[in-house]
């Protein structure tokens, strides 16, 4: 929207949204979170970004179109269930691998596992969805603002 | 690979090696008739061959064929005929690019109806039934590049496919209350299926679909309009077999439904009066084809009464009949043929003169003609002589039978002297001035038929004891004996063909003042069933665009609107027959409570109330924005996260749309005080409904073991504090999964929107 | 080395030790480790780090202070039933260079009450303000210039 | 201690109410768009920021603390750039501020058509 | 609560129908949000309110203490928000594009995949 | 009752007293929102709006004792910054919405 | 169990695979065939599976029912997955020579497996909630598709379709959400448990109507099916191909399950309402149908006649009525995918699908001729086409129930069907083109494969389901006996354990 003001706060706001929109994602499993809110959070981020800067600058700190965010979400969220189907047999099943059963039959280590990817593959379909949306009517709309015409 | 084919075809059809080729079908048809023959012997001693196949063992039906009397006899007209047919058609479409697709036709059309009268199993011989069906609509269709001949064909299709619906149902009712299907059994089970209250509806049904096929009145006109099609065709399908197929399906099926006053009389009524009218119409014709055509009509009107008879010599009477009318009809169909081909005009007025340049030809059609007019020692005679020996024996109302029998009989004498005599004798016409005879695989399959008239007719056992006798033992259910002589002495059927004779001579010569009075007394439109198709057509056509037109009527605005009416009046249904609920108590709410219920509520009237889209927009974001904080209220965190998130970014998009979006100014029509009330009352009643709906849900107990289950399993099994992601992520993943999908290709659609638009179309920015 | 990352290195220290990972911890951390690096200054070297923050410190202080004393002027225009508002659009020059320091210096314009950022001019060298009390025009930019920009500009140099 | 907490935290809780409200009345009385935000971005984020605060001191919990100041880190942060933003949008709009010597009764504003 | 939430749900249909038979898309894409609001409201009712305990284990524990609200349906709603959102956002992209093309957002005046004149003559 | 909470005491009324002021704030608010009469005016309701709403869940986080709630807050002073943000935008692009009220009003 | 999250899996990935290939068009068009000829191989290998072992299950995530969300096959599912699949071959097939590059390139390829993949979801889940995600999954991926290319009419008939989808979509997730708060559960194996023990007859009735309501909807029953012939003709051809087969089946197998294992105590009181639908279902769309002059626009509204059939048998609710609506589902997919595929061909010869301005085809293609008249004569149930026999049970169920009326209908809508399908083939082959200097358009080698293959493909199964209708019929037969009793069924999803 061409303000000084606005760049220098997406400056800052973007980065700060997008590590927040990480530490929502991260901690999703234990505390209101996960893959939907990050990747909202992660979309609002890269919103802002746009409207401060413009479509293609928000692309290009993307580095990728966001669709093939979206598409790299599906493929992961598609690979932790099957890593559940090859693993255990059941599609989506939770895998662990970095936890072990103790002797009282405790689990021990750290939950992290299919389920993570799972989440990461949501958060990345929601950032590459919404923007594939926001951007591309955006680029639309500013085309046909160009275009002088008679409403 | 369509254009390979079709040159395949032309090549097929015009080559030099293909002179030979075309002659294939009909050599094919001579050795299955030829093989028929040799089962002559064994079924004229009373003996059936049954083949049997499981086919569909779930629903009773299996490929059973029997080969008795009555399907041999039908067998051989059809092979028989067919081969004579197939080898005119060789000759008479030679030249024609069309050859290969009529004889195909033609020979898929003989199997069809060899597997019609063949089948034992009554859905069997459906299959066939519809398959002739078919093949009859291509056929008449021949010349499709003629409005009239599709036409025509439309309507052979309609009004036999009509027929064959009702059929179809009276064979199921009839399946269901004999408990089989195979006709084979019927016999044994004739006093129960007609003592079923049933057999009224199965017997209407069944008979309305022999009517149609065999074009017996009120469904008689799309005979004569069949006649588009290609002369070879009149004649094989439209006079010697498929139209016999109504009367062979009441032959067939006598065992179990016939034998009755209803049948009886349903069938001597709806025959005779078929006769009589028919002989009537065709003598008006001038095209001869068409005169054929209507006495082809009559020949099925005289058939079905004579079957309604049930007598032994009434069905002798129709079975040596249904045989000397193949014979001389499709003799004569053929005959016609020949005239029109060499002379180009098939019209009785336009010829004469014929008899000096075509000799064979005359000798031909006369000798079909005699037997056409029952003249002795002609087969036509002794058919004659037997169907007035039966009209005599008929159990009730003998006279009516007989009378029907010779009125139309005597109109058969004076057109079969029209056909052989107006055109052959006489001045040359313009058209008959170049005739000459037609080559021998024209002229061949009609001397043959006309021969076998004669043949039969000097002969009368071969056909009474190898054709009329295992018929009638068929139709009858049990051996029958019958002898056909040629004479009988003096007797009262003699009587009656001498009369019938000298009525038709009488007829003949009268013939132009007849013809002027019926064209007179036809103007009115009394039998003009015809027009009856006319205008259920034109109808059916009015009433589909009056119908499509109030339904679906391209405005989005009556599609919702009685989709929510549906909708309403399926739910409050629901409420009112279910039962209602009970009063709702008031809730106690805190301040806060009501606060943003009614911040929410406030915001959700004020959206459609505002002519400001921004306004609408802003309180839709409040809306949105309210109902989160009634999550927050109820411990649901993640849901008022994501709703915050999700509302903010649908505003955010719609804001963006709206710079390119028109204002919410109504269309005129929905803003009409009166629409508007109606829009509110039938939105308030669907809103209410599902608000009653959820509160019945309230009133029932809860069952809360699944999430019991979460909120146990979760940290232990699932290793998550969250309960509600790990619902998300892992106790139901899919919904996720699916629910991802969702998201993935709802932005891949939008961006399709967005980025594929045709080049050429006119913007409507413009407009 | 960055005397901030050693700073920030020391507060996440303080967090491992504490156990718990909490923004408490965190400042207390950050708080600790800032007046040990104070009180050990001269093993730095010449250094803006503490200069730096003390302006930050005080930035905020004043922010907060001109918060405070001129909302009561803007709450007091909003309940009494006449408008003692003599709103007016005034240029303000900028002494602010980089995109950041004009962001601060046009947001905390903003936040105090009276005067409302309303662009900045495309050469980037004066600042549109709505003032709500511009009967003195001069005398808001004055204040402005001395009492906001300064202190960003000495916290960010 | 907590006693101490709970009198501040409750002093800011009411105050910080009592500037929500003031803020939301001036968007109400004040004349114009301008004017108004000066009421909503000053006294909104003021009132919002004690309230926080108030959280901060008497929610105790591990949490509380980080997600407070966050919260008001940012509003701190976007509330003065949103208002630029409208401001400057209006302004470009071609809005001219209310003047206090203007003839225009205040009144009058909200009621054209 | 959950009668009033009963009654709320009532107002939210009412009002959403009301602007999705206005033949205006741009309205009706208004009420296709207020509708989608509606459902989740309904499903989060239905599952019945337990205020402000929400779904969440403490560190260490094994269980929510106490009774705690309902998860299931939240994260119904969850995923039923997120879908009504995809849905939502392409209705939105196709009405713009509509209107683009068209020229028109007044759904009577789209005619042309279904002609006025349509259908056999 | 005001707020349905645990809270006793001196912060129990404050907090009662608290969340009437915001009440009131709130439907001052959404009068200006509704009467704009211009679009920029629309758009300070809306961000005073999610300002209030911020704070009402900073009250109900502490009545509640349930700092999870905050988070929830945290996310909407995000969005509601890109909100504002998106609407200026909508101005700032379509001048003619916000300078002359009756246009948008049109009936 | 694998074979239960094959089809979707298999489906899903090849459109994520399809999305990454965007800058390549051969290798996406051979990713999307080789996609469909997976899902085809693995929905063979499930109903193989379950027409011998009966009724499997699979907990996903291995959370057992009713915790998780189970996937089941009976044989109805089964059957369904595999048209699917053969559905989903023949369209991609088609698709080579029919889509434009543009479109490929912004995701038809995703949005055609997407759409397959919310298809098999939707047959293959035993959850209810699972059953609106796939719902949902199917529909915007119809969405992209039916949009795609963007012409004028294109989105006309997009906004209406999407309209009306979408109120019945809402109304799905309020049913769910009411059914849900009932009973507690959305395994619908505890559905049918719970359902039965449940007092409050409103609530039944209401979940009841509203199900009857959102799934008509998508079967596009009689009054609200609006928004099919408002848009099935506007895509293109390999896209209205699918919809036209498979999308309203979708709702029509939704009804059969709902009906057959939840409500099926509620069915003697619905019975009256849903026959009156299916008759005046088949009546409505059959003259629609007559009122066209456009080859999928007639098709279109044939669609809607011969959902009124297959609802006909559920109605009736008798072994038999249900044996004859699985067998018309399972034809009238393949049939009817086949006749839009015909009407591409027609066109792109022609140069039209107005009838007015199609001709001469009985004369240049009699192959085409041939190939239009097997799939038209099956739909207007001419025997021995697998349309006849699914119309021969249907009427015998109707008859055998002694419900008369709707039997007569039944025929009489056949007769219509004859009717209207005769125009087309009046118009379009026997009647010469109207402009005497018309030259077809020859095709090249890889575009009469593409177009021709598939069209003589499933030419071929629809006689061969008319020829050899008995194994077909006995699969229905099983498929029928399950919903009757699905204790098989129930006790699969139920009993699936981890
Ligand atoms: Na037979
Ligand atoms: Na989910």
């Amino acid at each position: 929207m061409n303000s000084i003001i606005l760049l220098a706060g997406a400056r800052i706001l973007t980065p700060l949204m997008l590590a927040f929109s990480l530490f929502v994602l991260l901690r999703g499993h234990n505390e209101p979170g996960g893959g939907f809110i990050g990747g909202l959070v992660a979309a609002t981020a890269f919103a802002l970004y746009a409207k401060a800067t413009s479509t293609t600058a928000t692309v290009q700190a993307l580095r990728m179109q966001p669709a093939t965010v979206a598409a790299l979400g599906l493929a992961l969220a598609t690979l932790a269930g099957l890593w559940g189907l090859i693993g255990a047999g059941n599609f989506l099943m939770g895998m662990w691998p970095l936890l072990a059963t103790a002797a009282d039959g405790a689990k021990v280590g750290l939950p992290i596992g299919s389920v993570l990817l799972f989440d990461i593959g949501v958060y990345l379909v929601v950032v590459g969805s919404v923007l594939t949306i926001l951007l591309a009517l955006e680029d639309d709309v500013a085309e046909a603002e160009r275009r002088p015409e008679a409403e | 690979m369509a254009d390979v084919t079709n040159g395949l075809e032309a090549r097929i059809a015009l080559g030099g090696s293909s002179d030979l080729r075309r002659f294939a079908p009909a050599l094919a048809s001579i050795i299955v008739f030829g093989i028929f023959c040799t089962a002559l012997p064994p079924v004229a001693a009373g003996e059936t061959f049954r083949f049997v196949w499981p086919w569909i063992p779930a629903l009773g039906i299996d490929l059973s064929f029997v080969v008795d009397g009555l399907a041999l006899t039908f067998a051989l007209l059809i092979t028989g005929i067919g081969a004579l047919v197939l080898l005119y058609t060789a000759a008479y479409f030679q030249k024609h690019p069309g050859l290969w697709r009529l004889l195909t036709l033609l020979g898929l059309f003989e199997l069809s109806m060899l597997g019609l009268v063949l089948a034992d199993n009554l859905i069997v011989m459906f299959v066939f039934w519809e398959l002739t069906t078919i093949t009859s609509f291509l056929l008449v269709g021949f010349d499709h590049d003629k409005a009239d001949a599709r036409a025509k064909a439309l309507q052979a299709l309609l009004v036999t496919a009509a027929g064959g619906l009702v059929l179809l149902a009276g064979l199921i009712l009839l399946g269901a209350l004999a408990g089989t299907y195979e006709a084979s059994a019927l016999p044994a089970l004739g006093d129960m299926t007609r003592g079923d209250p049933m057999y009224v509806v199965v017997f209407a049904l069944v008979f309305v679909g022999a009517m149609t096929k065999s074009a017996l009145i009120p469904f008689h006109f799309w005979l004569p309009n069949a006649m588009a099609a290609p002369t070879p065709v009149s004649a094989y399908l439209h006079s010697a077999t498929m139209v016999k197929a109504g009367i062979y399906l009441l032959a067939r099926l006598m065992p179990a439904l016939g034998g009755t006053e209803l049948w009886f009389w349903t069938l001597t009524l709806f025959g005779g009066t078929t006769a009589v009218l028919a002989s009537v119409w065709a003598l008006r014709q001038s095209d001869m084809k068409l005169a054929l055509a209507h006495t082809t009509v009559m020949a099925l009107g005289t058939l079905a009464m004579f079957l309604g008879g049930g007598t032994v010599y009434a069905l002798a009477g129709a079975a040596a009949f249904l045989v000397v009318h193949a014979f001389y009809k499709a003799s004569l169909f053929l005959v016609v043929g020949i005239i029109d081909k060499q002379t180009g005009t098939r019209r009785i007025e336009e010829l004469g003169g014929l008899g000096r340049r075509m000799k064979l030809t005359w000798a031909i059609t006369l000798l079909a003609a005699l037997s056409m007019a029952g003249v002795p020692p002609l087969m036509g005679f002794i058919a004659k002589e037997l169907q007035y020996e039966a009209a005599l024996g008929a159990a009730s109302s003998p006279f009516l039978v007989a009378g029907f029998a010779m009125a139309a009989n005597a109109m058969m004498v004076a057109i079969a002297a029209n056909i052989a005599l107006r055109p052959f004798l006489g001045r040359t016409t313009e058209a008959t001035a170049a005739a000459s005879e037609p080559p021998f695989a024209m002229w061949i399959g009609p001397a043959v038929l006309a021969l076998g008239g004669l043949l039969f007719g000097l002969f009368p056992d071969v056909l009474g004891d190898f054709l009329v006798e295992p018929t009638i033992s068929a139709k009858a259910g049990e051996p029958t004996e019958i002898t056909l002589k040629l004479w009988h002495g003096i007797n009262v059927p003699l009587m009656m063909s001498v009369v019938t004779l000298a009525g038709g001579g009488i007829i003949f010569f009268a013939a132009t003042a007849i013809r002027k009075r019926l064209a007179a007394a036809e103007a009115g439109g009394l039998w003009d069933a015809e027009r009856g198709y006319d205008r259920a057509l034109g109808g059916l056509k009015a009433t589909a665009m009056w119908q499509t037109q109030l339904i679906q009527n391209g405005r989005l605005v009556h599609y919702v609107w009685w989709t929510l009416v549906s909708f309403a009046v399926l739910l409050w249904s629901a409420i009112v027959i279910g039962g209602g609920i009970g009063v709702p108590t008031l809730p106690s709410l805190a301040v806060v409570e009501w606060a943003l219920l009614g911040l929410i509520a406030f915001a959700a009237v004020a959206v459609p109330l505002t002519q400001s889209r921004t306004t609408a927009l802003l309180s839709l974001g409040i809306l949105g924005a309210g109902i989160a904080l009634l999550f927050v209220l109820y411990g649901a965190v993640d849901v008022a996260i994501t709703q915050l998130l999700v509302e903010t970014l649908v505003v955010v998009l719609i804001a963006v749309a709206l710079l390119r979006l028109p204002r919410l100014r109504l269309p005129r029509g929905s803003a009409a005080p009166g629409v508007a009330w109606g829009r509110l009352g039938l939105s308030a009643l669907v809103g209410t409904g599902v608000g009653v709906g959820l509160l019945a849900v309230l009133a029932t107990p809860f069952d809360r073991t699944i999430t019991d289950f979460y909120d146990a399993a979760s940290v232990p099994d699932a290793f998550g504090r969250n309960v509600v992601n790990v619902i998300l992520v892992d106790f139901r993943a899919l919904d996720t999964y699916g629910e991802i999908a969702v998201v993935v290709f709802a932005a891949l659609g939008a961006l399709a929107l967005l980025r594929v638009k045709p080049a050429k179309e006119p913007s409507g920015d413009q407009a | 080395m960055n005397l901030f990352a050693i700073n920030l290195t020391i507060a996440l220290g303080w967090v491992a030790v504490a156990g718990t990972v909490d923004a408490t911890n965190l400042l207390l951390g950050y708080v600790g480790g800032f007046a040990g690096l104070w009180a050990t200054r001269q093993l730095y070297g010449p250094n803006r780090y503490f200069e730096r923050t003390f302006a930050a410190i005080g930035l905020v202080l004043f922010f907060l202070y001109d918060l405070v004393r001129s909302s009561v002027g803007v709450i007091w225009d909003i309940i009494t039933p006449e408008m003692l508002a003599r709103p007016r659009m005034i240029e303000v020059p900028l002494d602010a260079e980089s995109d950041l320091a004009i962001m601060l210096t046009a947001n905390l314009v903003s936040l105090t009450p009276g005067t409302l950022s309303i662009d900045v001019s495309p050469d980037r060298k004066r600042l549109l303000v709505h003032a709500m009390f511009a009967d003195a025009p001069d005398e808001v930019v004055h204040d402005l210039k001395d009492g906001m920009e300064r202190r960003i500009l000495e916290a960010l140099r | 201690m907590s006693g101490v907490a709970e009198i501040a935290a409750a002093i800011c809780l009411v105050l910080g109410g009592f500037l929500t409200f003031i803020a939301a009345l001036g968007l109400v009385r004040m004349p114009d768009v301008y004017i108004r935000m000066h009421a909503s971005t000053k006294a909104g984020t003021l009132g919002v920021g004690l309230i926080v605060v108030a959280l901060v001191l008497v929610g105790g919990g591990s949490g509380v603390v980080g997600k407070g100041l966050a919260i008001v880190a940012f509003i701190l942060i976007t509330a003065p750039i949103g208002a630029h933003l409208i401001g400057r949008a209006a302004y470009r709009a071609g809005m001219q501020p209310w003047q206090a010597d203007q003839s225009t009764p205040v009144a009058n504003r909200d009621d054209q058509p | 609560m959950e009668t009033a939430l009963a009654v709320l749900v009532a107002i939210l249909v009412t009002s959403s129908l009301y602007l999705m038979t206005s033949g205006h898309m741009v309205r009706f894409l208004f009420g296709l949000l207020l509708l989608s609001n509606a459902a989740n409201l309904v499903i989060f009712a239905a599952g019945r309110l337990t205020y402000a305990e929400p779904a969440l284990i403490a560190p260490g524990a094994l269980a929510p203490a106490g009774s705690v609200a309902n998860a299931l349906p939240q994260a119904l709603v969850l995923t039923a928000i997120v879908i009504s959102f995809g849905l939502l956002a392409f209705a939105l992209v196709l009405v713009y594009r509509a209107h683009q093309s068209l020229g028109t957002v007044d759904s009577d005046e789209m005619r042309v995949a279904e002609p006025r004149d349509g259908g056999e003559a | 009752m005001i707020v349905t909470s645990e809270l006793t005491g001196v912060l129990g009324t404050a907090v009662d007293i608290a969340m009437l002021f915001l009440i009131a704030a709130l439907i001052l608010t959404t009068v200006r929102l509704m009467r704009g009469p211009t679009l920029p005016d629309r758009v300070v309701a809306l961000d005073l709006i999610s300002m209030l709403l911020v704070a009402f869940l900073a009250i109900f986080a502490l009545a509640s004792d349930e700092s999870a709630y905050l988070d929830a807050a945290v996310a909407l002073a995000l969005v509601a910054f890109l909100a504002t943000v998106a609407m200026a935008r909508f101005i700032d692009r379509s001048p003619q919405a916000a300078a002359a009220p009756e246009r948008d009003e049109e009936a | 169990m694998v074979l239960l999250t094959a089809p979707i899996l298999i489906a899903l990935s090849t459109a994520v695979l399809t999305l990454f290939a965007a800058g390549d068009r051969r290798l996406q068009q051979s990713l999307s065939v080789l996609g469909s000829v997976a899902l085809l191989v693995a929905s063979l290998l499930l109903a193989g599976t379950v027409l011998n072992d009966g009724p499997i299950a699979a907990t996903m995530g291995g959370w057992s029912a009713p915790f998780g969300i189970t996937l089941a096959a009976d044989m109805l599912s089964a059957a369904m997955v595999v048209i699917t699949g053969v559905i989903a071959v023949a369209t991609t097939v088609y698709g080579l020579a029919d889509i434009d590059p543009a479109a490929e390139r912004v995701g038809y390829h995703s949005l055609l497996h997407g759409l397959l993949a919310g298809v098999c979801g939707a047959f293959l889940t035993a959850d209810i909630f699972n059953l609106y995600v796939w719902f949902e999954v199917m529909l915007i991926a119809s969405f992209g598709l039916l949009a795609l290319g963007g012409t004028r009419a294109q989105l006309d008939g997009a906004v209406k379709y999407v309209a009306l989808n979408l109120v019945s979509t809402v109304a799905f997730l309020i049913a769910v959400g009411l059914l849900y708060g009932a009973t507690g559960t959305l395994n619908m194996a505890e559905l049918r448990i719970a359902v039965r023990a449940l007092d409050d007859d409103t609530v039944v009735l209401v979940t009841a109507a509203m199900f009857l309501f959102t799934f008509g909807v998508k079967a596009a029953l009689f009054p609200v099916f609006f928004w099919l012939p408002a848009s099935y003709h506007t895509p293109s051809v390999a896209v209205s191909a699918i919809f036209a087969g498979l999308l309203t089946k979708v709702g029509v197998y939704a009804l059969i399950r709902v009906f057959t294992l939840i409500y099926d105590t509620e069915m003697p009181l619905l019975q009256g309402l849903l026959l009156t639908v299916a008759a005046l279902t088949m009546l409505t769309g059959v003259l629609g149908a007559a009122a066209q002059n456009d080859v999928r626009r007639i098709l279109s509204f044939h669609i809607i006649s011969q959902i009124g059939y297959m609802i006909l048998g559920l109605a009736l609710f008798t072994p038999l009525a249900l044996v004859g609506a699985i067998f018309y589902v399972i034809h009238h997919i393949i049939v009817k995918a086949n006749l839009f595929f015909v009407g591409g061909v027609i066109r792109r010869l022609t140069g039209s699908e107005d009838l007015a301005r199609t001709g001469g085809l009985w004369a240049r293609s009699p192959w085409l001729a041939v190939l239009f008249l097997v799939p038209a004569l099956s739909l207007a149930g001419i025997p021995p086409l697998s349309g006849f026999w699914a119309k021969f049970v249907v009427v015998k169920a109707s008859l055998d129930a002694e419900h008369y009326v709707v039997a007569a209908v039944a025929l009489l809508v056949g007769l219509l069907t004859i009717y209207s399908m005769s125009k087309i083939w009046l118009e379009a082959f026997w009647k010469a083109h109207p402009d005497p200097a018309f030259e077809a358009r020859p095709m090249s080698g890889v575009e009469s494969v593409a177009l021709v293959g598939p069209v003589i493909a499933l030419a071929l199964i629809t006689v061969a389901i008319g020829l050899a209708a008995a194994p077909f019929l006995d699969v229905a037969i099983v498929a029928a006996e399950q919903l009757v009793d699905p204790e098989a069924y129930t006790r699969a999803v139920l009993g699936a354990l981890p």
